[in-house]
C-alpha cells in the first residue's frame, strides 16, 4: 500500500510565504503562512488519513462479525488454536511502543534531543518485537498446517490432540491415510465400517482385532516397493485418550498406534495413527498399513441395574448416579474432536486481519526509522515536530486496531 | 462533520507556549499503566464463564475503554480541536453503518445455506397477504 | 488476436466517414434480418410438447411492457404506468419551464437582468415536501406488491420444481424425476421453484411473469408465480455468468389444464424407456455437456466428441490412456484427474447414474 | 517547487522542459496532466463503447464473438468508471480551480497531490496492461465467484483499480484540508462558491467510501492467489458478501461522480444567467445531504441478489430519500434562470442539456427504487439507460461544459465558439438517440450484457448504434479543437464570461502562485458591478471589468 510521504508535511527548502513575512524554521513550506498553519493542516490531514484507515479495516471487521454471527461453532472451536499467551505479550509490547511514541512527541516539543532518540529507538524495538512474536505464531501454524482455504488440514485438534489429516506429514505422528488429491478422496488407509468389525467411537476402544505395520518404502509411482516392515503394538488406552501431545501420559512405549476418527478425511470409519512420541515429521518413505478382522460385537446382557433413561419402574432402583458432563467437559469433548465444516474460514479471516495489521506495523517501522535518522540529524525543533506527531498518531491507530483484534480473535469464549 | 460550522481558528487556549499541547509525563504514564491493567483484566475475564455473548460484550467494553484512553490522551484528542473529534465519530459511524446494514441482511437468507447438498432446507413459506 | 485488430480497424475506419453508418440505418426496420437459426431438421419423432416449445415467438405486449401472464404482475404493471405518467409530467414541466425561461430571458443587446429574489423559503419547502410525499406513497405501494410477489403460498408437491443453473444451460427436475431443459408449468396454479447453481451466479428471469431472482452457488433461492395465460414464453439468465451468458436462454411452456400432468407422465415414460446412445444423447443435451463439447469437431471449451472413440489420449501428467468406457467413467466422476493439456481444468462434477454413464459412452462411440 | 519561481509570469511559461512538468508541485500543472490522461482514457473508453455498439448492430455475430464482446464491455466500464468519471471533475478541474477559488497559492499537500497523480498513472498503466494481456471479462463489478475462476487478466485490472482508489482518496484528503485551512479570512463557509461545497462533499465520500473498495479488491486479489475463500462458496465464503462490500463503495462512488458535476453546473448557470444562484444554502446543504445519504442506500443494487426482504424494504425506503436532494437542486437551477439575462455560449448549452438529461436520469431512478418494478427492471437495458443518463448525460456533459468554461482561464486561449456549439448539439442529440431506445428495450425485458439478442429489438439497437457514433464523433471533435486552440486559439481575456468568483480575479493564465498580489475581497454571485467590454483584446474577445462600487450611481441597475 504505497502511502508515499502522504502528509508528513515536511518540505526541504521552504521560505517565507510569497513576499511573505519573517523566516520561520527552514521546514516551513512556502505556501503556508507560518509553522502553526502548517502543523494544523498536517494534523487535519493525518486525522482524515486515520479515518480512512478505520474504514479500510472495517471491511475485515464486517467479514468477522458476519461470519461469527452465522457460524459461532467455528469460532468456539478454532479460537483455542491461537495461543493467548503470545497474544497478550503482543498487546503489552504494542502498548509500550504506544507510550514511547507519545513520549517521543513530548520530547520533540521540548527539544530534548536525546530523549527523542531514545523513545524512537524503543518504539522501533517494540515494533520489531511484535513482528518477531507474529513470526513465531505463524511458523507454529504453518508447521501444524492450520492455514486458510484448501490448505487448512490441521495435524492437531484445537484441544491439542492429534487428528487424522490429508497430508500426513505431521510432526511426531504418522497415519495410515494416503490421500489422492486428484479425486479428493482418501486413496487407502481408511477402515470403512462395512468391513464388518464393530467400532464404537464413544468408547474409542477397539472392538475388532487389528494388526498395524510400519512399512519403509522406496521409489515413487509405479515402481514403489516395500523395503522393510515392522509391527507396532497398540497404545495403552489412557483415561482421556488422545489428550495432549504424545498420545497420553503415563508409562507409554513408543511407537504405538490408536484408531482416530475424522469424517473430513475418512468419511465412513476411523484410520490408524502411529504415535512416535517425538517431534520429527516422517516423509513419504514411511507408510502405515492397518488390517482389521471382523469380530462380531459381544451381546451385552441387559444390565438390570443400568440407569433407565428417564422413568424408573416402580420397585426398580438405579445405583449408578448419571454423570451429567460439565460445561467444561462438553467444551473439551467438542474441541478434541475433528474441526467443524469450513473452519478454514476462521483462519482466512485471522490471517487477513493479522496479516494486514502486521503490514501496517512493518510500514510503521520504516516511518520510525526515517524519523530516527532525521532526529539524529537534529531536524526537529519545538516549532517543527509535525512528522513525529503524525507518525505517533498513525502508530496509536495501529495499536488501537490491535486492541480490538486481540479480544476478538484470541479471547473467544 | 460536514455541518461543521466551527471555522478555522481553534477554540482551545494554548496553555503551552509551543504550537500544540504538550502531554505531561504524569498523564502519559497514568494512561500507560491503565492500559496494561486493562489488558490483564481482559485476559483474566476469559477465566470466568458468563456465556459466549456476555464474555464478548465484556471484552468489547474493555477494548472500547482502552481505545478511548489511547485516543484521548496518547492522540491528544482531549486537548485538540473539536473538529477532530467530530471526524473520529464520523468515521466510526460510517463503519458502524456498514456493519449494521450488512448484519441486517443476514437474518433471513442464512438457513438456506447448503451444508448438506442432498438435504435442501425448507423454503421460507410466508403468509399470503389479503390483496 | 485477429478479430481484435479487425474490430479496432473497423471502429477507427468508421470514425472518419460517419456517413458510413447512415445507410446501415436505412434497411427496412421490421424485417427480421435472417430467420433466427433455421429450425434444425426436426428429428423424426418430435413429441407434442417439443413441438409446442418450438413455436416461433411473437411479441404481443404493449409498447412498454410484455404481456402479463402472472397473477401478481398487476401490481408492478400498474405501478410502472403510474410512475411513468408522473415522471412524464415532471419532465415536461421542468423542460417547458427551462425552455420558456431561456427564450423569454435570452440576452438581447441592452437587456439587463431584472432584480429577482435569490431565495424563497416557502417555495423551497414546498418542492421538498411534495417529492417526499410522492416518495412515501410510491414506497408503500411498491413494498406491498413486492410482498405478494415474494411470499410463496402453499403449493402442491407436483408444482414444486427444482432448477439447476450451470454455466450456460438450465435443467429443471420435476417431482417425478423427469429432467428437461424447458420449464413446463400448469396454468392457474401456484408454481414454486427451488433454485441453486453449480458454479457461478446466474439469475432466473421470465419477463411475462415479472419475476427475477438471482441463483447463488451452494445456496437455495426461491421464486414463485401463478401463470394466468397458456403459451410459450422466454426465460433469460440476467446475472453475468461468463462466455455464453447471452445464449443461456430457454422457454417456459404454460400448459392448459391437464396437459401438465400428461406431459409429466409421458416424459417420465419416455425418459425411462431411453437407454444406450439415445439416453446418452438426452444426457448430453440436458446436463449441459453441449455447452463445452461439440459433436462437429470444433473446440468450444472442451475437446469435441467427433471420432475420438478408441484413440489414445495424452493426459496432463504425461501418461496416455485409451478413449474407452473406463476413461469416460473416470472423467465424468473425477474430472480433475483426467484434465488434458491445452484445455482449462474447469469441467464440473455432474452426478450421473451408471446407466447414464453407459449411455454417454455409447453416444460418444456413435459419434464417427 | 521552491518559492524562488517568478510569480509574475504565467504558470505555463515560468519553467520549460519535461522535468518541469513531471516533477511539478503546481496544482495547475498537475491538473493539466490529469486532464490529458483523462481525455485519452475517455477516447479509449469511448472506442470500447463503439465496439460494443457496433457488435450489437444486429443480432448474432457482427464483428466479434462472445468472449471479445464480454471483454469490450468490461473494459469500457472499467476505463470509464475508474479512469475517467471518478477522477474527471475532482482531479482534473478541481485541482486546477479549487486553490484559485480559495485565493490560496496551492493545495495543502502539493507532494501528496503529485503522488496521487502518479498513483493514477500507475493504475491506468495496469488497466492498459490488463487490456494488452487479452482484457478482462468479468464486468467492471468483478462479481465473485466468476471473477475468481476466470482465466482472463483480472489480477492487473484489480491491482489497477486498487491504486486508482488510493489516488482518489489522497485527492479527496488534499481537498478537505485545503478547504478547511486555506480559506481567506473574509470567506466563511457560506461565502464559498458552490463548486467548493460540491468538492467538499465529494472529498468526504472519497475519504470515507473508497477504502472499502481497497479492502474489497485486496481480498479479491488475495483470493485469486491463495484461495482464502472469503468470497468463494466452495470454501464456505459468500458471494453476496462481496456484493455488499463492492456496493458499499460503489454507490457513494456514483455520488462522487455526480456531485462535482452539480457543483460545476451551479457555477456556470449563475454566470450565464447573470443572476445570483437561487437558494444558495439549499443547494449547499443538499450537496452534503447527498454525501451522507449515499452511504445508506447501496442495497438497491442487490434487490434480487438474494438479499433478505427486510433489507430490501429498508434500502428501498432510503433510496427515495436520496432522490429528494437531487430534485431540490434541479428546481433551484431552473429557478435561477427566472428573470436572468441568459447568454447561450457553449458552456451554457452543456448546462441546459445537463438539466434535461439529469432530469430524465433522476426520474428513471424512481422506477428502480420502487421494489416491485425493480424486480422486473433489474439487470435489464432500463438500468443501462438509467445509469448512462446519470453518469454520461450528467457528469460527462458537466465535465465537458466546465472544461469549456475554465479553458480560457487555464490555457489562456479561447475555444472556437461555433464548432463548440455544433458539438454541444451533437452530444445532446447523439446521446438521446443512443439511450432513449434502451429504456424501451429494458422495460420489454431485454437483459443487459447480452452479446446476442432477440430479433424484435433489432431496430432499437440500430438507432442506438447510430446515436453512439454521433456521440463519439462529437466528443472526438471537442477534444481535437481544444488541442487545436492551445496553439492557434484566440487569446483569452481576464474575465470573458463576466463571472464573479475569485478565480476570475487571477490573471489569465494564472501565475505560479495564482495571484501576483494578495487577491481582492470579492462577494460571490454579485454581477452588479461587472461591466461588459466587447472586443477588449486584439482578438476581439469580450472582457468584463469590475467597476469599483464608488463610481456606480446609487441605483443598483446602472447603465
Amino acid at each position: 500500500m504505497s502511502d508515499h510521504d502522504h502528509d508528513h508535511g515536511h518540505g526541504d527548502d521552504g521560505h517565507g510565504h510569497h513576499g511573505g513575512h519573517g523566516h520561520g524554521s527552514p521546514w516551513i513550506q512556502h505556501h503556508y503562512d507560518d509553522a502553526q498553519h502548517q502543523f494544523d493542516s498536517g494534523k487535519l490531514g493525518i486525522w482524515f488519513f486515520l479515518v480512512q484507515e478505520v474504514l479500510f479495516f472495517s471491511g475485515l471487521f464486517v467479514a468477522y462479525i458476519l461470519y461469527r454471527y452465522h457460524h459461532p461453532e467455528i469460532y468456539a472451536y478454532a479460537h483455542s488454536y491461537l495461543d493467548v499467551k503470545w497474544g497478550a505479550i503482543n498487546t503489552a509490547v504494542l502498548i509500550i511502543s504506544s507510550l514511547t511514541a507519545a513520549w517521543a512527541v513530548r520530547c520533540a516539543q521540548l527539544a530534548q534531543r536525546r530523549g527523542l532518540i531514545f523513545c524512537l529507538a524503543v518504539t522501533i524495538a517494540c515494533a520489531c518485537g511484535f513482528l518477531g512474536i507474529k513470526y513465531v505464531e505463524y511458523s507454529h501454524k504453518i508447521h501444524e498446517r492450520i492455514l486458510f482455504g484448501k490448505k487448512f488440514d490441521p495435524c492437531i485438534a484445537s484441544a491439542g490432540n492429534h487428528l487424522l489429516n490429508k497430508e500426513n506429514y505431521c510432526p511426531g505422528v504418522k497415519t495410515s491415510v494416503v490421500w489422492d488429491a486428484k479425486t479428493n478422496k482418501a486413496d487407502r488407509g481408511c477402515l470403512d465400517a462395512p468391513t464388518g468389525y464393530d467400532w464404537d467411537p464413544a468408547l474409542k476402544g477397539i472392538q475388532g482385532k487389528c494388526v498395524v505395520n510400519e512399512l519403509t518404502m522406496s521409489g515413487t509411482g509405479a515402481n514403489r516397493k516395500e523395503v522393510s516392515r515392522r509391527p507396532v503394538e497398540a497404545c495403552a488406552p489412557s483415561p482421556d485418550h488422545g489428550s495432549g501431545h504424545g498420545g497420553g501420559h503415563g508409562k507409554q512405549t513408543y511407537p504405538c498406534w490408536t484408531l482416530e476418527q475424522n469424517p473430513h478425511v475418512c468419511p465412513k470409519g476411523p484410520g490408524a495413527m502411529v504415535h512416535y512420541g517425538d517431534h520429527t515429521s516422517r516423509g513419504s518413505t514411511v507408510e502405515i498399513e492397518v488390517t482389521c478382522e471382523a469380530v462380531p460385537a459381544p451381546v451385552e446382557p441387559k444390565d438390570a441395574l443400568a440407569p433407565v433413561d428417564g422413568k424408573l419402574e416402580r420397585g426398580e432402583a438405579s445405583f449408578k448416579k448419571p454423570v451429567t458432563p460439565s460445561k467444561h467437559d462438553l467444551k473439551h469433548e467438542f474441541q478434541s474432536g475433528p474441526p467443524p465444516e469450513h473452519t478454514n474460514m476462521f483462519f482466512s479471516i485471522y490471517f487477513a486481519m493479522t496479516g494486514l495489521h502486521g503490514l501496517h506495523v512493518l510500514f510503521g517501522i520504516f516511518v520510525y526509522i526515517w524519523l530516527l535518522v532525521r532526529a539524529i540529524k537534529g531536524h526537529f525543533t519545538p516549532d517543527y515536530f509535525g512528522p513525529v506527531d503524525y507518525a505517533a498518531l498513525y502508530w496509536h491507530l495501529v495499536d488501537l486496531i490491535w486492541i480490538f483484534l486481540f479480544p476478538l480473535l484470541y479471547l473467544i469464549h | 462533520m460536514a455541518s461543521d460550522t466551527s471555522s478555522a481558528h481553534d477554540k482551545h487556549d494554548e496553555h503551552g507556549h509551543g504550537i500544540a499541547h504538550v502531554a505531561a509525563v504524569k498523564v502519559l504514564l497514568g494512561t500507560w499503566i491503565a492500559l496494561m491493567f486493562l489488558t490483564i483484566i481482559t485476559v483474566a475475564a476469559t477465566k470466568i464463564d458468563l456465556g459466549t455473548n456476555w464474555n464478548l460484550a465484556l471484552a468489547m467494553v474493555i477494548a472500547v475503554v482502552k481505545a478511548t484512553l489511547v485516543v484521548l490522551f496518547f492522540m491528544h484528542l482531549a486537548y485538540d480541536k473539536l473538529f477532530h473529534t467530530v471526524l473520529v465519530v464520523a468515521g466510526l459511524f460510517a463503519a458502524a453503518l456498514f456493519v449494521g446494514f450488512a448484519l441486517m441482511d443476514s437474518g433471513q437468507y442464512q438457513q438456506t445455506i447448503i451444508w448438506d447438498t442432498d438435504k435442501p432446507p425448507p423454503a421460507p413459506i410466508g403468509p399470503r397477504p389479503v390483496p | 488476436m485477429k478479430p481484435y485488430l479487425l474490430a479496432f480497424a473497423l471502429v477507427f475506419g468508421l470514425f472518419a466517414p460517419p456517413a458510413m453508418a447512415q445507410p446501415a440505418a436505412a434497411p427496412p426496420p421490421a424485417a427480421a434480418v435472417a430467420p433466427a437459426a433455421p429450425a434444425a431438421a426436426p428429428p423424426a419423432e418430435m413429441t407434442w410438447w417439443e413441438k409446442e416449445a418450438a413455436k416461433p415467438y411473437v411479441y404481443e405486449g404493449t409498447y412498454w411492457l410484455p404481456p402479463a401472464a402472472n397473477k401478481d404482475a398487476k401490481g408492478p404493471d400498474d405501478l410502472f404506468i403510474w410512475v411513468l405518467g408522473m415522471s412524464a409530467f415532471f419532465f415536461v414541466a421542468i423542460t417547458a419551464c427551462v425552455v420558456y425561461f431561456v427564450i423569454k430571458y435570452r440576452h438581447k443587446p441592452g437587456r439587463k437582468p431584472e432584480p429577482s429574489p435569490s431565495h424563497n423559503d416557502v417555495l423551497e419547502i414546498t418542492w421538498t415536501v411534495i417529492p417526499t410525499i410522492i416518495a412515501v406513497i410510491l414506497f408503500v405501494y411498491g413494498w406491498r406488491s413486492y410482498i405478494s410477489l415474494t411470499s410463496i403460498p402453499e403449493t402442491r408437491p407436483e408444482n414444486q420444481i427444482a432448477v439447476t443453473a450451470q454455466k450456460w444451460n438450465w435443467s429443471f427436475r420435476y417431482y417425478n424425476g423427469v429432467e428437461d431443459n424447458v420449464l413446463h408449468v400448469p396454468v392457474d396454479q401456484p408454481v414454486k421453484l427451488t433454485m441453486t447453481s453449480t458454479d457461478v451466479l446466474h439469475s432466473f428471469f421470465v419477463p411475462v411473469f415479472r419475476v427475477k431472482q438471482d441463483i447463488v452457488p451452494r445456496r437455495f433461492t426461491y421464486v414463485w408465480f401463478w401463470p394466468t395465460r397458456t403459451g410459450v414464453y422466454r426465460l433469460y439468465c440476467t446475472e453475468y455468468c461468463g462466455k455464453d451468458h447471452s445464449l443461456m436462454k430457454t422457454k417456459v411452456v404454460v400448459h392448459s389444464a391437464g396437459n401438465y400432468e400428461r406431459y409429466l407422465s409421458e416424459a417420465f415414460g419416455k425418459q425411462m424407456s431411453l437407454s444406450g446412445a439415445a439416453l446418452g444423447e438426452s444426457v448430453y443435451k440436458k446436463k449441459g455437456c453441449e455447452g463445452c463439447h461439440t459433436l462437429d469437431g470444433s473446440v468450444r471449451l472442451g475437446p469435441s466428441f467427433k471420432g475420438v472413440w478408441g484413440t489414445d489420449v495424452k493426459l496432463g501428467d504425461g501418461s496416455s490412456v485409451k478413449f474407452d468406457e473406463a476413461y469416460v467413467r473416470n472423467s465424468i466422476q473425477a474430472p480433475q484427474g483426467q484434465s488434458r493439456p491445452g484445455f482449462p481444468p474447469s469441467m464440473p462434477v455432474i452426478p450421473l447414474s451408471d446407466k447414464e454413464i453407459e449411455g454417454m459412452a455409447e453416444f460418444i462411440k456413435a459419434q464417427k | 517547487m521552491s518559492a524562488d519561481l517568478d510569480n509574475t509570469v504565467s504558470y505555463l511559461e515560468v519553467k520549460k522542459g519535461l522535468g518541469s512538468w513531471l516533477y511539478t508541485l503546481d496544482h495547475k500543472r498537475i491538473g493539466m496532466m490529469y486532464l490529458c490522461g483523462i481525455l485519452f482514457s475517455l477516447m479509449l473508453g469511448g472506442a470500447f463503447a463503439l465496439l460494443v455498439r457496433t457488435e450489437l448492430f444486429s443480432p448474432g455475430m457482427t464483428i466479434v464473438g462472445q468472449d471479445w464482446y464480454n471483454k469490450f464491455f468490461t473494459l469500457h466500464g472499467a476505463v470509464m468508471v475508474f479512469l475517467v468519471i471518478i477522477p474527471g471533475i475532482p482531479a482534473a478541474l478541481g485541482n486546477m480551480v479549487l486553490p484559485i477559488q480559495l485565493g490560496a497559492p496551492d493545495v495543502a499537500f502539493p507532494k501528496l497531490n503529485l503522488a496521487s497523480f502518479y498513483l493514477w498513472c500507475s493504475g491506468a498503466f495496469l488497466l492498459l496492461l490488463a487490456t494488452g494481456l487479452g482484457g478482462v471479462d468479468t464486468g467492471w463489478t468483478f462479481y465473485t465467484p466468476y471473477s475468481i475462476e476466470t482465466q482472463t487478466a483480472v489480477i492487473p485490472a484489480v491491482a489497477g483499480a486498487f491504486l486508482l482508489g488510493f489516488s482518489s482518496i489522497f485527492t479527496g484528503l488534499n481537498f478537505l484540508v485545503t478547504i478547511h485551512k486555506f480559506r481567506p479570512a473574509h470567506m466563511g463557509w457560506f461565502q464559498m462558491p458552490l463548486n467548493l461545497w460540491a468538492l467538499y462533499a465529494t472529498a468526504l465520500m472519497q475519504v470515507l467510501a473508497t477504502p472499502v473498495l481497497g479492502i474489497t479488491l485486496l481480498l479479491l486479489f488475495v483470493e485469486r492467489f491463495m484461495h482464502i475463500g472469503i468470497f468463494d462458496p466452495t470454501l464456505g465464503g459468500d458471494p453476496v458478501l462481496f456484493q455488499h462490500f463492492f456496493w458499499f463503495y460503489s454507490h457513494p462512488a456514483v455520488y462522487i461522480m455526480i456531485v462535482p458535476g452539480m457543483g460545476v453546473i451551479s457555477e456556470m448557470i449563475t454566470t450565464f444567467a447573470r443572476k445570483p444562484i437561487f437558494g444558495y444554502r439549499f443547494i449547499a446543504y443538499s450537496s452534503v445531504a447527498l454525501a451522507l445519504f449515499s452511504f445508506l442506500v447501496w442495497g438497491h443494487h442487490m434487490f434480487v441478489s438474494g438479499q433478505s426482504r427486510l433489507a430490501n424494504m429498508v434500502f428501498s425506503a432510503l433510496t427515495f430519500s436520496v432522490g429528494i436532494p437531487s430534485a431540490i437542486k434541479v428546481f433551484n437551477w431552473a429557478a435561477t434562470l427566472y428573470k436572468g439575462d441568459i447568454r447561450l455560449d457553449t458552456p451554457m448549452l452543456y448546462v441546459l442539456s445537463f438539466l434535461i438529461l439529469f432530469t430524465i436520469g433522476g426520474l428513471t431512478g424512481i422506477f428502480l427504487a420502487v421494489l416491485s418494478i425493480d424486480v422486473h427492471l433489474h439487470d435489464t437495458y432500463f438500468v443501462v439507460a438509467h445509469f448512462h443518463y446519470v453518469m454520461m448525460g450528467s457528469t460527462l456533459v458537466a465535465f465537458v461544459g466546465a472544461l469549456h468554461y475554465w479553458w480560457p482561464k487555464l490555457s489562456g486561449r479561447m475555444y472556437p465558439e461555433t464548432i463548440g456549439r455544433v458539438c454541444a448539439w451533437g452530444v445532446f442529440i447523439g446521446f438521446n438517440l443512443t439511450f432513449l431506445p434502451q429504456f424501451v428495450m429494458g422495460s420489454r425485458g431485454m437483459p443487459r450484457r447480452y452479446w446476442d439478442y432477440d430479433p424484435e429489438y433489432t431496430l432499437y439497437h440500430r438507432i442506438s448504434t447510430v446515436g453512439a457514433f454521433i456521440l463519439g464523433v462529437s466528443l472526438f471533435v471537442v477534444v481535437c479543437y481544444l488541442a487545436w486552440s492551445l496553439k492557434r486559439g484566440k487569446k483569452a481575456t481576464k474575465n470573458p464570461w463576466g463571472a464573479s468568483t475569485l478565480e476570475w480575479e487571477a490573471p489569465t493564465p494564472p501565475t505560479v502562485f495564482n495571484f501576483p498580489e494578495p487577491p481582492p475581497e470579492v462577494e460571490i454571485y454579485n454581477y452588479d458591478d461587472l461591466v461588459e467590454v466587447p472586443n477588449a483584446n486584439e482578438d476581439g474577445v469580450t472582457n468584463w471589468e469590475r467597476r469599483p462600487a464608488a463610481d456606480k450611481p446609487a441605483t443598483s441597475s446602472h447603465h
